[in-house]
């Protein structure tokens, strides 16, 4: 036995490599926790089930997840195709139309919010058609949907892409030539197949959507959002206002994420 | 009828065609090396791949601007193609029209014991029998096979193309069969198209392409490994070829004296004369180089007096014994005329 | 249009909107939706078009030359240059123990982390400035205040200065009076020769330090003031105007509503001061003391250049509603 | 060939899919586009190389390519061995895990930045700490990294974590029992096998870097990033002030994505 | 030597163990059916898994703590787990220590031919033999193999096994075999376990395995089909048992008389006694029911008199010819007192 164990500790001198990633992870995951830990502990718990009550707060919770959620809705719809496209045309400039989907990511939000004012404000053409239309493009749901779709899409169409590529196209071909529409073959061997990774884009798209701010800001601003209404406690009441709204926003998005990886998967 | 007109397309360096095919209710085999052309001319006609130029027409039907879906025509691809997340049953149905298909086929391919696993737990010769079931069971009017056995192991390779011949024949439609292996296609084929390079080279049955090669390129890929040129001539009115320091008798006079050609003869062909004493117009004395067993005979690399190139025989087993040859042995050799083919004048083209 | 005949939409200046959202809002029937930026965004958002409010409000008047232009507007109210302070830190607690008469001494012996607003971007930045100047000339031994006091390193956009000062990451903030009396801070309370809070000290005092913005305009001395108007009249605007700038709610929130206020600028239609219940003859006598801000030659004149337009606008603006 | 053609028409009645999706794809690339093009066209092309020169847009320019950079290797050295935690570990919690790293994303950006100011804020004992070491975290580029980094790491994480997963565990298991350290086997096993993915992410939190203001503007405010440099410029200057740095910003951000996409593939 | 001792590991609601086996320089087989835990326990002996409780210990040096990179054990996988991103020949070079170690195992594996080809490409025998070599080239104190030949068709699958038996003997090294194939088993194993719901049923040499199974379990599972539940009686001082309307001598004298036992014996022990007039104490009357051809035989069950149960009789080709049974016939049966064995008493313990 004693033998043994001295021959064992001197088979593994060497740094432990899983020790190093967990010690990198978890620095990570600390550094994620840290200030999260710290919002949580600066306001008491019965503040926020007091504020959970709040209209303003009920109404902004349901203006972001109805907002995401038809964020997410329209950037899958809209996205997947682009995706697909991506992942399979073999044109040269499918790279000029992934930078131009990558481009919502760099842009500073709030500098999308500004343009996009200068496409769909109430000045310019298609805003002011929609406004006469009665459908005001800003200060307005459709205003919340433009600027979270804005950002929020782009992940769809990255990560949904990863996942086409990911789809033999042979298997495509095998099933057209089986006789099945373009259609069918979508529906019944490339979405299955990439599903994992649809899901995970329309995660990532849907809670980007729920943080969304700068742009949200910009292009409407009401109905309020929940990040926006963080944002007027904050500028009304300081730290002590905004931090309650902060915590249900989290709750509220993580709630939302586990039933939307749960009802998926 | 599968009918292919003037069809060309052109990727990269390489263009394939301009093909033209008719393929009645037979099995067309096509034979060539990889990167030929001959998985692309099949993608073509299956639709999953567009075209430079050219028509496509099965049964009157022209296919050529339509989706792979609307064609009638089946791929099966060289690995199969299984839906990972389907099992073996799934793959079929998903291409039968009933049930009773599904069993009907499961029984035919022998997969009825394999039908509930997923396609990925599938050995290499269920994956490929799977794949022709879901193939048939979508009732294809022409059936395009992408080399099924390429990526199988012998014994099942054989056993499979042993199976596939009644079975392609029996479908009564026009069936295309890539392959690189020029067994399996002698053994599928009704016919024989021989591609390089995108053209196809020669068509016609398996027998008389493997005997009479349309260029040297089919030579030497069906395996007439013995490939020389030559000058023609005249003797008594008759033609003859000049090779190294002899006169060969042949059957072809179809090109002028004084013609430089390719000829060629299969080495199962060339027999070793056992009596040095006997003379003959086509015998042709040389010494043995090499002797290589292959299996199911022998190899014997013979070279001719007079010459730098060498001579391949085959023999079989009883004969080697009974000719007992050595390295270096002086052997006298006949190479009978109708066995001798003029491939073709000799020009730029290289015999490979 | 974007403020729709359903609601009455302000536009106004971030530290306006914890008074109108509750101060403002519930004193009137018609509903009003506020928005808030910085002051200077909001200006820049109406001028390029980016929002059109039935009624804006800014923190500072000079807004209402560049970049923005209406035909009138009321300055309604007032409010303090403070500096906030942090008690539960060590420098927090040594300005407590300084005060209201020697308040600079800990600060330019560099003994406070002080958080201040960028003078190019907003005007609580360079109302900083003009505080620290007069502050020089107003205490007997406080000579080059703003050379011993600013660093670089001090400047925070207002919401990180905010953030920054309740974290406790600086003692010091300097803060508008409203900010601190809304969120409780400690403040010390500046004399009026410095805090720029009343019109009284403008013409000889306050108008005396400028500052110079990025964009080459020249921004003199004046005294805090408020500017509102009404972009799209109707009667529901007007009954808004008339409660955002004569309520009482903006004392609680710590305005400061000197008595003259509000006074009119441009050409005011008679309905707001009807409504407002001030005389046109007032909005003219209020006229030329209050405009210290702006550039410093021919404001008038730009203005005259500017209003018969705006008013056509206003006008027909009007006569639809009507 | 009038009969074929007629039946080509009548075979394909239905709409066909792929012009659906073309259209889909086409509408949000537009969707995408139309603000930068509007962007592009408000600014003359003069103005921009003027503004090239410019000392603050240079230092700008440089402080974003160097933080992002910066950030995205920090990401990456510290977000690897978590994805691929995430992906090999059979805890129950990694969900939990998951959930924390999804967070910053949900999280407004300047709501980040100002809990992040409660954990390295000069005032609180880490950063306290570090200040005194001379290291300040808050209005240094150590402050912009580690606000770039909250927000882009993230990507590298979820991303990467999808790759590692579709790493086949037997195929580890196989270099380990064939005597290969775990540190090798990732080297030699995983990473080649799961580096486009890992690429992907890498971009993804590189441009999220680029872009990110909210939180920056709180934790660093200095050196000025290019976002924050568009926002000063916006609110001292106007949209004229802003628009040349924000494409300068666009265009160095497409580079820098290329030449990363380019060098690594 | 390789060794454990007491290890078990519970996942689910499936244990595995408590397992202890000591394996010498031999080839071990481990034969169960799926799910009996047979790949965690190789598993476990890699240390890709980490167990309950329990050592292991190879050549002295325990293993139980040891990383799987640090054992000296390797672990060949079912379906090769050959790194897709690599050649046949990279793979081998990942574990190998020169150059010349790849080469001499190219020709010991036959697959000099297919070393430059992308792993994804070879065919299921070429992989196996790549991931043989690759798992030569490690040089192991213990090789480990997961049904290595699983996935395998039928022809290669025999192929490979003929090849293995001699080149695993002759590493000298322990070698744990681990399949669900009872012919694989015994054909590549010097011994063998068998293995079911975690626990081993049975370890000894394969003869002995298939001659005495243990268990019902590894009776049935080692194809001892006719089992069956008898009585221990006594006559004239020796043991008898008591199935259907028969007497059995026995051998085994182990058990008391009136316990109720397991007794099975392997059908082609079974003999058909040609004429229905001889005489013998362990003979037994039956009618034919079926019968079945099975390629290399015939297999024919039989519904002895006074029972229900079915005793499967095989018969070669030639035997049955001569026999010239029909359906019905009565035929009188033959259990060799040493082909019967008792393989234990009854008890809760059912045969499968
Ligand atoms: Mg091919
Ligand atoms: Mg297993
Ligand atoms: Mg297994």
């Amino acid at each position: 036995m004693a033998t043994s164990s001295t021959e064992s500790e001197t088979a593994t001198p060497t740094v432990d490599w899983l020790t190093v990633a967990l010690v990198l992870g978890g620095v990570l995951c600390l550094y994620y926790l840290a200030p999260l830990v710290s919002l949580l502990l600066s306001v008491p718990i019965g503040e926020i089930v007091g504020r959970m009550g709040d209209p303003t707060v009920v109404n902004a919770a349901t203006t972001s997840l109805l907002s995401a959620s038809i964020s997410a809705v329209i950037a899958t719809v809209f996205g997947l195709p682009l995706a697909y496209w991506l992942a399979r045309s073999e044109a040269r400039w499918t790279n000029a139309v992934l930078a131009v989907v990558i481009l919502p990511l760099v842009l500073p939000p709030t500098v999308s919010g500004i343009v996009l004012l200068t496409v769909f404000g109430p000045n310019a053409p298609i805003g002011a058609a929609a406004s006469a239309a009665g459908f005001p493009l800003t200060r307005s749901l459709a205003g919340v949907v433009l600027a979270q779709t804005f950002v929020a899409s782009p992940f769809v169409v990255v990560t949904a892409k990863a996942a086409f590529e990911s789809v033999d196209r042979t298997l495509e071909h095998a099933s057209r030539s089986l006789g099945k529409s373009q259609w069918t073959t979508a529906r019944r061997v490339t979405l299955p197949l990439a599903a994992p990774g649809i899901l995970a884009g329309v995660t990532l798209a849907f809670a980007r959507a729920m943080g969304e701010f700068g742009a949200t800001m910009m292009l409407a601003y009401y109905p309020r959002t929940m990040p926006v209404q963080i944002w007027v406690s904050f500028v009304s009441l300081g730290l002590d206002g905004a931090y309650p709204v902060a915590i249900i926003l989290v709750v509220i998005a993580v709630a939302a994420l586990v039933i939307l990886n749960t009802v998926a998967a | 009828m599968l009918a292919i007109d003037g069809l060309t397309k052109s990727y990269g360096a390489f263009d394939l065609g301009p093909i033209d095919l008719a393929v009645d209710e037979e099995v067309l085999a096509v034979l060539g090396p990889s990167g030929c052309g001959k998985t692309t001319l099949l993608a073509a006609i299956a639709g999953v791949t567009d075209t430079d130029a050219g028509t496509i027409t099965l049964n009157g039907r022209d296919l050529t601007d339509r989706a792979p879906e609307d064609r009638g025509t089946v791929l099966v691809f060289q690995d199969g193609a299984l839906f990972p997340h389907m099992t073996a049953r799934e793959n079929v149905a998903y291409a039968a029209a009933s049930t009773g298909k599904i069993d009907e086929l499961a029984a035919t391919l022998e997969i009825g014991d394999v039908l509930d696993q997923r396609a990925a737990t599938l050995s290499g010769g269920e994956r490929q029998r799977v794949a022709l079931a879901r193939s048939l069971a979508a009732d294809p009017s022409a059936l395009l096979l992408d080399e099924p056995l390429a990526n199988l192991d012998a014994p099942i390779k054989r056993r499979l193309r042993d199976e596939l011949r009644p079975l392609l024949s029996s479908l009564s439609i026009p069936v295309v069969y890539v392959t690189h292996d020029q067994h399996e296609a002698t053994a599928i084929g009704d016919r024989l198209a021989v591609v390089n390079d995108g053209v196809i080279q020669q068509l016609d049955t398996p027998s008389e392409v493997f005997a009479r090669p349309a260029t040297p390129f089919v030579a030497s890929f069906t395996g007439s490994t013995n490939l020389f040129q030559a000058r023609v001539a005249e003797e008594e009115g008759n033609p003859v070829l000049e090779w190294a320091d002899h006169r060969f008798d042949v059957a072809d006079d179809e090109y002028p004296v004084g013609v430089d050609i390719w000829f060629c003869i299969r080495p199962e062909y060339v027999t070793v004369v056992d009596d040095l004493a006997v003379e003959g117009r086509n015998n042709l004395d040389g010494h043995v180089r090499r002797r290589v067993f292959e299996g199911d005979g022998y190899r014997i690399d013979v070279t001719p007096e007079g010459a730098d190139d060498v001579l391949q025989v085959t023999l079989s087993p009883p004969d080697y014994d009974w000719l007992d040859l050595d390295d270096r042995d002086r052997v006298r050799l006949s190479l009978p005329q109708d066995a001798i083919h003029i491939v073709g004048e000799c020009d730029r083209t290289d015999a490979d | 249009g974007g403020g729709t005949s359903a609601s009455i939409a302000i536009l106004s200046a971030g530290s306006l909107q914890n008074a109108l959202a509750n101060g403002l809002k519930p004193t009137v029937d018609v509903p009003v939706t506020i928005e808030s930026h910085g002051s200077t965004t909001v200006a820049r958002m109406i001028a390029e078009g980016k929002r059109d409010p039935d009624i804006v409000s800014v923190a500072d008047v000079a807004l209402f030359d560049e970049p923005l232009s209406p035909s009138w507007h009321s300055v309604f109210t007032s409010n303090a240059v403070v500096l906030a302070y942090n008690p539960n830190t060590e420098g927090g607690q040594r300005l407590a123990d300084a005060g209201r008469e020697r308040w600079y001494e800990p600060l330019a012996k560099g003994a406070i982390d002080l958080g201040r607003t960028d003078p190019k971007q907003d005007p609580l930045g360079y109302r900083t400035l003009f505080a620290l100047e007069l502050a020089s000339r107003y205490y007997d031994d406080a000579s080059n205040l703003k050379d011993r006091i600013l660093e670089n390193d001090q400047l925070y956009p207002e919401t990180a200065l905010i953030s920054q000062f309740e974290t406790g990451s600086i003692d010091a903030a300097i803060a508008y009076r409203s900010m601190a009396v809304e969120r409780g801070y400690e403040y010390i309370d500046l004399p009026n020769e410095i805090d720029l809070s009343n019109p009284q000290y403008d013409e000889e005092w306050y108008s005396t330090v400028s500052y110079s913005l990025p964009s080459g305009q020249e921004i003199q001395g004046g005294p805090i003031s408020y500017g509102s108007t009404i972009r799209r009249m109707s009667d529901a605007a007007l009954e808004v105007f008339d409660a955002h700038t004569t309520g009482s709610y903006l004392d609680e929130h710590g305005f400061l509503r000197r008595e003259q206020f509000p006074t009119f600028e441009g050409a005011v239609p008679e309905r707001v001061t009807r409504a407002v219940g001030r005389t046109s003859g007032a909005s003219a006598s209020a006229n030329q003391p209050d405009n210290r801000s702006g550039a410093t030659q021919s404001v008038n004149q730009s203005r005259q250049r500017t209003a018969p337009v705006k008013l056509s606008s206003a006008v027909s603006d009007i006569t639809v509603l009507h």
